[in-house]
């Protein structure tokens, strides 16, 4: 194994420890707010982690050049999106709640 | 007994999934479950579809080297089945059209009964 | 140009769909012409088939001239080529009828439901000429969207039954496509032809089994067969008049087609009779439907809504012929499907003409129907004449196919049922001439000699004429019978049998 | 195909199923549906169906998901409990019981799963594979077996959505003016997206690189996995997109009514109307291969090929338009002017 499929290894755990953080904060938070929050962030980092890992993993597998270009050209377009339509998705769940009047957590709510 | 399940359980799923579908089309009272189970019974057909035109260690069917390809011969093994694919993609077309005309109905009955329970929109008709 | 009528009769009411939707968005009053000028190229293009099929011999037609299990092929013989002739003139005639009815109840929406009309002729003939089962398929989504649509157009209470039909229709059409999925599964074509060929060694296969068995529930899901006829009744019953008149004679006629292409062309006889024999618990399925149709019409105050289950007793006729598993049976369903498809047009043209007039079928609101609608009320007669089983009428000739199979397979009880459906047919019949004939205008006593005081209110000629080539058809389907039966029928009998 | 992950994945899709028919939330079931669209698609793709997985991803999981969260919007969000008739559940749950024992008798039956020389896959399927390059110059054997071999079938499978969309047209469309009588008291409480700034910048930002991926779905189909219908509907959900990031009205300034309707009509007619034209030259209706008499330096395998491009670019005319129209029909309750 070459140092890149090390470094695609390393951007694999990295991006799975955040979407296991991901995923206790969507169960664990209080209140829709903050579970959104947990939701909309590590969604996205964890993502960006994994397609990184995707893009070393190709380069180091590359066969033709062009081919691997096109793919890592691809991934990168893949995180663009990721990238603005997580966080704006997120954005718009939140902003929809707070029209609706979902309320906030408080410490002294939290009996 | 146990080895014959987990060699056809691919097939075991596909008709518990499409037996969910069934049952919520013929059970469910509500108009847009009965819709959803509709979709799940289509799907569950595809998947039907596309778990018998799977091949083991087998790639995409879309053949390399495009260009002067008719010169390779090509092993047609190596590539997944492209016919079950195509079924399945006018099946799924075919099912959000139908999809799309069911949900319709479903909110004109909605908008004259102000309701999508099947029991409480009989009796309101049947006044 | 004569080797492309096969797909001509398609092509032509698909394009002018188009050109419907293109023009009538600005133009609707011409979506009416184009809808009856590609129907009438249909019409012309099938007659053509027709007479092929009569001198050379069964059509075979490659679509993208792709050979046969790789592309998509027509294949039109005996059995369908006559079915095509009767559903694009059928359809014909009814667009023609349509005109006036279509605009008085939906004025603002011609050029969606001339669209949709031509698009459900469409994909009845397709399912009709096509030897590719999934071809069929995605035909027969056409048909049953195009009619989701047309019975819909009609607010109110049409709604929820549409619903239902959806719902119905698409368990039906799941179930052929799994069907078609436990037979490809094991063959690995879709071909007809070629799926019969492969058959043949794969009887003992349980797959094999089970997708028959799904085809054909499927199929009476589609037709409202007995235990699933509960959508048909109020969606027919509710649509718009035109949409009645097309769909109720060739709808539930084609699915029993398919359901005897699959059993002959398919399957062989052998495999259905012999193999499976389990036709008798069929056959008496057949006769409860046609005892359960029979007395629901009988039940029935709403003259529109008794057609509607007269057509699920007929459906039993053509089911129990066809599973009677003798030439006898499978005759006198094949001209059922012809003579049937005639008669229901010619009855539900005729209750489209009161309901133009009248503005609702209730039995008790017809008195004097017949000094009012003298023409209507001759049309509808005659069907139902026909469908009593008078010579020389159609009705006559296939119920006696159909009883003289039964006689012959010894299915007692689905002779009963039959003569138990004609008995039930003449009840009907009588209670409307009493009603419609003897029932007094008004409040003093009925007179021979007022008639002169009643003023005759009939439907417009737009939709009369056509009613009445429908009624003559009837008479002459029967007397031409036993040329259809020589020269039609036959040839597909001895190759089956 | 890892078989561990297949196991997982149909597991989940099983339960995501029954989830999505517990919900007693309607807007929850919907959306729980779309993830069960986006499992199956996923054991699809893990299946070598590529594009019948890009298809459901962008069918299932996306347009469909929005065409129920339209309805819901339209109309009442919550199932209100009601008592029940047993007996009637029970009876139905005996059908579905005997139907898929019944079903399951013959899985047996089937030939092992995954292999290469089954009926399935050796019979027809193994003629497009080996002879798609020769007869038509097409690598991706799905876009050459869907817009060649049986291209009547997709000829159809167009109309189909054509059919819908016009049906629902007719059926849900209602004039200006007339019934604004039943008015929506179930309705969701209004929430107006357009006000928010972040949200239509991102939509703008989005939206034309949407588009012009969907215009590489359509045309590179030969080359890559994709084709008509799956870049007609991405362009059809870029459009949505856009109309729910601004509002309706934003959208029919760009493309109306009238034009949504025309261009769906357009898209079949670009394919028949190819079968036609082969049609007039003297062959079989659809086979492409005599177009190289009026295509510019072309032989008869090449004229398929870029018939079949052309071809493409009708269905996704009429997908694009159909999905477009679909939604707006059920957003706007039908009438066109204001709604999700």
């Amino acid at each position: 194994m070459s140092i890149l499929d090390w470094i695609a290894v390393l951007f694999l755990f990295a991006g799975s420890f955040f979407f296991l953080g991901t995923a206790i904060g969507l169960l664990r938070f209080p209140d829709f707010y903050t579970r959104t929050h947990a939701a909309g962030k590590g969604d996205t980092l964890s993502s960006f982690l994994i397609l990184a890992a995707c893009m070393c993993y190709a380069i180091s597998h590359s066969h033709d050049g062009l081919g691997t270009v096109l793919l890592v050209l691809k991934l990168l377009f893949i995180a663009n999106f990721i990238g603005i339509g997580s966080p704006t998705a997120t954005h718009a769940i939140m902003d929809a709640g707070y029209e609706t009047g979902v309320t906030h957590w408080h410490k002294d709510k939290a009996k | 007994m146990l080895q014959e399940l987990i060699a056809s359980y691919n097939y075991i799923i596909v008709v518990v999934i499409m037996m969910i579908g069934l049952w919520a089309m013929l059970a469910k009272q509500n108009l847009i479950k009965k819709c959803i189970g509709m979709a799940i019974f289509q799907t569950g057909i595809i998947l039907f579809y596309i778990s018998m035109g799977a091949k083991k260690g087998s790639t995409l069917p879309i053949l390399e080297h495009a260009h002067d390809g008719a010169h390779h011969a090509v092993v047609a093994a190596h590539y997944a089945n492209p016919l079950t694919q195509i079924l399945m993609l006018t099946a799924i077309v075919v099912g959000v059209a139908t999809l799309g005309v069911a949900l319709t109905l479903a909110q004109k009955v909605y908008q004259q009964n102000r309701s999508y329970h099947e029991d409480k929109i009989l009796e309101k008709l049947s006044k | 140009m004569s080797t492309q009528a096969p797909v001509l009769m398609i092509i032509a009411p698909l394009i002018a769909s188009i050109f419907i939707t293109l023009i009538g968005w600005f133009r609707p009053k011409f979506s009416h012409p184009i809808a009856v000028i590609s129907l009438l190229i249909s019409s012309i293009a099938s007659i053509q088939v027709f007479q092929m099929v009569l001198s050379n011999g069964p059509q075979q037609y490659f679509l993208g001239n792709w050979p046969a299990p790789f592309g998509i092929e027509y294949v039109i013989d005996h059995l369908n080529s006559l079915l095509l002739v009767t559903i694009s003139v059928v359809a014909t005639l009814v667009a023609l009828y349509a005109k006036r009815s279509v605009e008085k109840e939906l004025p603002d929406k011609l050029a969606n439901y001339y669209t949709l009309f031509v698009l459900l002729v469409t994909g009845l003939l397709g399912i009709s000429i096509t030897g590719d089962a999934f071809n069929l398929y995605v035909l027969l989504e056409i048909a049953a969207l195009t009619s989701y649509a047309l019975i819909a157009f009609a607010k109110g209470r049409s709604l929820m039954a549409t619903f239902n039909y959806v719902m119905m229709g698409s368990i039906g059409a799941c179930f052929y496509l799994l069907g078609v999925g436990y037979l490809f599964i094991k063959t690995g074509t879709l071909n007809m032809t070629n799926l019969s060929q492969i058959l043949v060694s794969l009887h003992m296969s349980q797959a094999v089994l089970v997708g028959f068995v799904l085809i054909i529930l499927g199929m009476w899901v589609k037709m409202a067969f007995f235990p699933v006829h509960g959508w048909l009744s109020n969606a027919y019953t509710y649509a718009p008049t035109a949409s009645t008149c097309l769909i109720a004679p060739l709808m539930t006629k084609v699915s029993v087609y398919v359901m005897i292409r699959v059993m002959t062309s398919v399957f062989s006889t052998e495999y259905v009779f012999n193999h499976l024999s389990w036709h008798l618990v069929v056959v008496a399925m057949a006769s409860v439907a046609i005892l359960v149709g029979s007395m629901m019409a009988l039940s029935q105050r709403d003259l529109k809504k008794c057609m509607t289950y007269l057509v699920v007793a007929e459906i039993g006729y053509m089911v129990g012929g066809a599973w009677l598993g003798n030439p006898a049976g499978m005759t006198g369903a094949t001209y059922h499907i012809i003579a049937d498809a005639a008669m229901t047009a010619c009855l539900f043209m005729a209750v489209g003409c009161i309901i133009y007039k009248h503005g609702h079928t209730s039995l008790d609101t017809m008195k004097g129907i017949f000094r009012k609608m003298p023409l209507t009320m001759l049309g509808f007669v005659v069907g139902m004449l026909s469908m009593i089983g008078v010579p020389p009428t159609c009705g006559f000739f296939s119920k006696w196919y159909l009883i003289s199979g039964a006689i012959e397979a010894g299915q007692w009880h689905f002779m009963l049922a039959l003569l138990f459906s004609s008995l039930v047919n003449a009840i009907i019949f009588f209670r409307i001439i009493e009603i419609g004939f003897f029932g007094s205008l008004g409040s003093e006593t009925p007179d021979p000699h007022e008639h002169q005081d009643v003023a005759v209110k009939e439907a417009p000629l737009s939709m009369v004429l056509p009613m009445l080539v429908v009624a003559g058809a009837l008479i002459g389907i029967g007397i031409y019978t036993s040329d259809i039966i020589s020269l039609v029928i036959q040839p597909l009998i001895s190759a089956t049998f | 195909m890892i078989w561990q992950f297949d196991l997982i994945l149909l597991t989940l899709v099983v339960i995501f199923a029954l989830i999505s028919l517990r919900v007693k939330d309607l807007m929850g079931a919907s959306i729980v549906f779309g993830a069960y669209s986006f499992l199956m698609c996923l054991i699809w793709a893990g299946m070598g169906a590529v594009d019948v997985a890009f298809t459901e991803a962008a069918v299932g999981a996306g347009v469909s998901t929005v065409f129920m969260i339209a309805t819901i919007y339209n109309t009442g969000r919550m199932i209100k409990p009601r008592p029940q008739d047993m007996s009637f559940k029970l009876l139905m749950m005996l059908v579905v019981v005997i139907t898929g024992a019944f079903l399951l008798t013959a899985v047996n039956d089937f030939p092992e799963w995954g292999d290469p020389y089954s009926p399935v896959n050796d019979h027809v399927a193994a003629y497009y594979l080996t002879h798609s390059m020769s007869d038509t110059a097409v690598p991706n054997v799905v876009t050459s077996v869907l817009a060649d071999y049986r291209s009547f079938d997709t000829m159809f499978e167009t109309a189909v959505v054509f059919v819908a969309l016009i049906g629902i047209y007719g059926i849900i469309r209602r004039r200006r003016k007339q019934d604004d009588s039943d008015s929506d008291t179930d309705a969701l409480p209004p929430y107006d997206p357009s006000e928010s700034l972040i949200i239509r910048q991102a939509s703008r930002m989005m939206v034309p690189f949407m588009q012009i991926f969907a215009l590489y779905v359509v045309a590179h189909g030969h080359h890559s996995p994709g084709g008509g219908f799956q870049g007609g509907v991405i362009l059809g959900a870029s459009l949505i997109l856009y109309s729910m990031s601004y509002n309706l009205p934003t959208l029919f300034k760009k493309m109306t009514e009238k034009w949504i309707i025309l261009l769906s009509a357009i898209g079949v007619l670009i394919f028949s109307g190819v079968g036609v034209i082969c049609m007039m030259l003297g062959s079989n209706f659809l086979d492409y291969s005599v177009l190289s008499q009026i295509l510019p330096a072309t032989d008869s395998v090449m004229a398929r090929s870029h018939a079949m491009l052309i071809v493409e670019i009708g269905v996704a005319f009429t997908v694009m338009c159909a999905m477009v129209g679909i939604y707006t029909s059920l957003a706007s309750n039908g009438r066109f002017d204001k709604g999700l």
